[in-house]
């Protein structure tokens, strides 16, 4: 048994096997198939500073090997997850960690100020690279100055783990992380959907109601690999690497490029209980490996 | 209910006309717990162009066989892929999923279960299981033509069966809407599954009518849990998870112009 | 039977399907399958002015519906190809366009002069979005000055049609084809593979020889769909669309996104026979459709 | 030699042991024609992991049956798929792609074939189609052991046999290279097929001992026609493509420091 435990910044993992916001609900969701206090970190959905409804359907695409979505941060604001769903989730013995989102700046801030103050929400992932959101969002991500100024605003207020969810739509996301990793983010996470679009010929429409959404899944990895290797060689900061993983052998390739921990996000909608299988395939690799310990094959790509 | 993670067994797949498959599943162990109206998200292996499962509705469930049965329409890659398997083969699939149809009130007594195409799926375990309850349900089931018609005589076996077909091939010619036994009879809760336009206008019948009524939904999904916020509909309280709030929508709690 | 011809700036093509540079070789590779003269165009593989041998084995990697290749304009140089290949491919009766590519605007410039001379030669592809060359390549297909700088150089001394092969690997592609546009191109063809990456798990070591590479086939369609669709509402140039196209249903995808003609690149691998299989498809689409001409559903697309 | 895609029916897919098929495929139409040391690019169906064909080299050619038949090893999820086809199911292959290999000069009498693992596949057609020249073909074939070695008494048919192990369990212990036939005997011309460190080896010997050698190279293709150049090697030449200048070369062609 390998030691499978990483440190992001101040947040201490039993394991590096996350899940990506937005594809796991608040965890509650697959509590019938797994005992989710075993996964190492659980992202909850996007949460914004006043409630979003998101955009309309139809929300969702299929392509090859992969997704697109649309959904666009539909969620009832952080006073409701204050009230009404951190009570519920808070208690859950693994890191529950939640995905923020805004418009501008200030909404960033306040949203993050308000969940600095839960005891039991040891980090937030800030999301500057949504792709389906007409303002702020993705904005924020395709910039090195507007990923510094909503990062140092945020860093201002925010006392714990900083993660930093960045944009792979971008000409060189090397120097948009080291512009978060300047304005004070413990870890950048990447990549968040890839822009794209479907089309249904028959109808000669858009299969998606705002046109153009989010593609994930195993279709985008190797953009993912790239992205991640590129990132973990420029910033000093730990990365969280995701990005069409589906199985343990995925988890690895992204550990190697210089992932000191991964996500699985559009899997978990294939087969519900991937994520304990990937920790489990990841404990095999160290063992027939030799590793003593998952930090071992951080960055070790032998190139 | 509790969800499950299962490989059922195919016990036989039959090809129902050109554009349905009547799946027959069982499993070793006891099938799970499952509510009429809720689905299966099954998985589709062996396919170069189908990444996501397929949401399923639960068509009957034979407690005395251990066979879970799936009523499939025939629509793209991945379902004419569940369609090759055979007797004997595998296939993954999570369930039960989502909200069944409720139980009617004490002062409900005649239940009209409306089904069309592919639709009807639901409604044979939703009867099977009123029946069982004590309730005769009546059956009004559309479709284009009598060879669209699906599983009529499975329906039979379970209550009243009234057909329409639009070219008056079998039953009352038109749609379920314009059927005699809506002017002729009182009912005191409808449940209906099919496509929109059809339920819409039964919905619309039901309001004018202030019968209690139910709808079952289907919209593209992902996870069927309630987690990707994908396959949305509007309520009046805002947009809901069709596969985790519904499939199953009472019409008081939809935004539809009816 | 309806019309399928189109127009790409001095380009008149019997119908809309193109081969994409570096998957179709000289047409001859594939003249046993299919008579190659009834194709619309077809793309020679990337010419430079020098000899290049190319990057080392392996030069690919299978991934998710896709490949990434990294050969790395591996070519004899356009001396060469002027004296053997030219004469051999001059006579047959389809477009037969070159794609070129530089290491520096000179480069680029002295090809494309060269080129200009032959008298069966159309039109070129100025590839400024190679991923797989150190200097040059894609460097100029990532910024606005960058392509401005090439393509107004080359539109100096190249008298025919000149399309610009764009790079997806960009912040705002729509960008880069108004610059390339207004420094005098006729047409701007995209998406050029989008740079990824592949690992070897067991043998921690990257698949590629020169770790990353351009990502090709179906689980690019998304992203090639939405930079079609952003830069057809750019530009007043026409766009000719690539990414995955894998049959007549993905073509018609790209045309209304807005693209006037397409190309077929790895698809050619897996069947070498699918270019007139998709020229079939379209006038198929067409007629079903009630369209008398390929032009009617050029950005048709209802949104 | 023209290319041809053609639909193949399997008429048997064996297993031989636990990694190797041996898929014989046949044709309504008389199967095309073919060298010995071609290939044929296998496109993989139903498969959510394979997107490119496989390269398989020609095993054997049954002209009387109109067989072609496949030998594989099994290496990743597409051969494994190929595994799972059954007689009577349908495979499209593009063939004959590549060069085979020469035919012997005039002086060349004594001809040494030497397989290595699943490299001995394409010498089988190649000894055949000597044997029907007049040649006497000596086969040498090596393997980890006895278990490993590959349709051995099919290789009988055709020619001589002597087989090296790696544990001895069959033939002289050690690897090909060591088999004492290589000083006993003189050859004319030597062709092989087998594990890279194998056909050095061989490649040294024959440098050594001036004799003429062709070796069958097998690199990782997309498209197998010489248009991707994804498959190169190194020749004194430069780059050349594995797929459409091959797979066979002169070891006077390449750059192997042997």
């Amino acid at each position: 048994m390998a030691d499978l435990s990483v440190k992001i910044g101040g947040l201490q993992m039993k394991n590096p096997v996350m899940t990506a916001s937005g594809t796991f609900g608040y965890g509650e969701e697959y509590a019938d198939f797994i005992d989710i206090s075993q996964i190492g970190g659980i992202i909850v959905k996007g949460t914004t500073l006043a409630h979003r409804e998101g955009n309309p359907y139809p929300r969702m695409a299929e392509t090859p090997s992969g997704m697109l979505n649309c959904v666009g941060l539909q969620n009832k604001g952080v006073d409701y997850f204050i009230q009404n769903i951190y009570p519920r989730i808070k208690d859950i013995q693994t890191n529950m960690i939640v995905n923020v989102s805004g418009a501008c700046v200030d909404d960033y801030v306040a949203t993050a100020e308000k969940i600095n103050e839960l005891p039991n929400i040891p980090a937030i992932e800030l999301n500057i690279s949504c792709p389906n959101v007409k303002q702020g969002g993705m904005a924020f991500g395709t910039t090195c100055a507007g990923a510094e100024s909503v990062v140092s605003a945020v860093r201002k207020v925010y006392k714990k783990t900083l993660i930093v969810k960045l944009s792979p739509n971008v000409t060189n996301i090397a120097e948009i992380a080291l512009s978060a990793e300047a304005a004070g983010a413990d870890s950048v996470s990447l990549i968040n959907t890839l822009m794209g679009m479907a089309i249904d010929a028959e109808r000669m429409k858009p299969v998606l109601s705002t046109v153009t959404g989010g593609l994930s899944g195993p279709c985008v990895k190797p953009v993912a690999l790239r992205m991640v290797w590129q990132v973990a060689k420029a910033v000093k900061i730990p990365v969280v690497g995701l990005g069409g993983i589906m199985n343990a052998t995925d988890a690895i390739e992204f550990f190697l490029a210089g992932a000191s921990a991964i996500q699985i996000g559009t899997a978990n909608f294939i087969d519900p209980a991937v994520t304990l299988k990937v920790v489990a395939g990841i404990n095999e690799y160290l063992d027939r490996h030799g590793f003593s310990s998952v930090k071992e094959i951080v960055g070790a790509l032998k190139v | 209910m509790k969800k499950h993670i299962v490989d059922l067994k195919v016990v036989s797949n039959e090809k129902l006309g050109d554009k349905h498959i009547l799946m027959k599943l069982t499993s070793d162990a006891q099938l799970p717990e499952m509510r009429p109206g809720q689905f299966a998200e099954v998985r589709v292996d062996n396919s170069s162009t189908t990444f996501l499962r397929r949401p399923i509705s639960i068509h009957f469930v034979d407690r005395v066989k251990n066979e879970l049965d799936l009523l499939i329409q025939l629509v793209g890659d991945g379902t004419r892929k569940l369609a090759t398997l055979k007797a004997g083969d595998t296939v993954n699939v999570v369930l039960p999923l989502g909200n069944g149809f409720s139980d009617p009130q004490p002062q409900q007594k005649s239940l009209l279960l409306v089904g069309g195409g592919v639709g009807v799926a639901p409604l044979l375990d939703l009867g099977s299981y009123l029946k069982s309850k004590g309730y005769q349900p009546t059956f009004l089931l559309g479709a284009r033509s009598a060879k669209d018609l699906l599983q009529i005589a499975a329906f039979e076996k379970v209550g009243r069966v009234l057909v329409t077909t639009e070219d008056g091939s079998c039953g009352e010619k038109g749609f379920v809407t314009n059927h005699s036994v809506l002017k002729n009879e009182q009912f005191d809760k409808i449940y209906t599954c099919g496509p929109t336009p059809m339920m819409k206008a039964v919905a619309a019948f039901a309001a004018q009518n202030a019968i209690d009524c139910e709808v079952s939904l289907e919209n593209k999904m992902a996870c069927g849990l309630g987690a990707c916020l994908c396959c949305v509909t509007e309520t009046k309280e805002g947009h809901k998870c069709v596969c985790s709030d519904g499939p199953v929508f009472n019409i008081k709690d939809l935004t539809w112009q009816i």
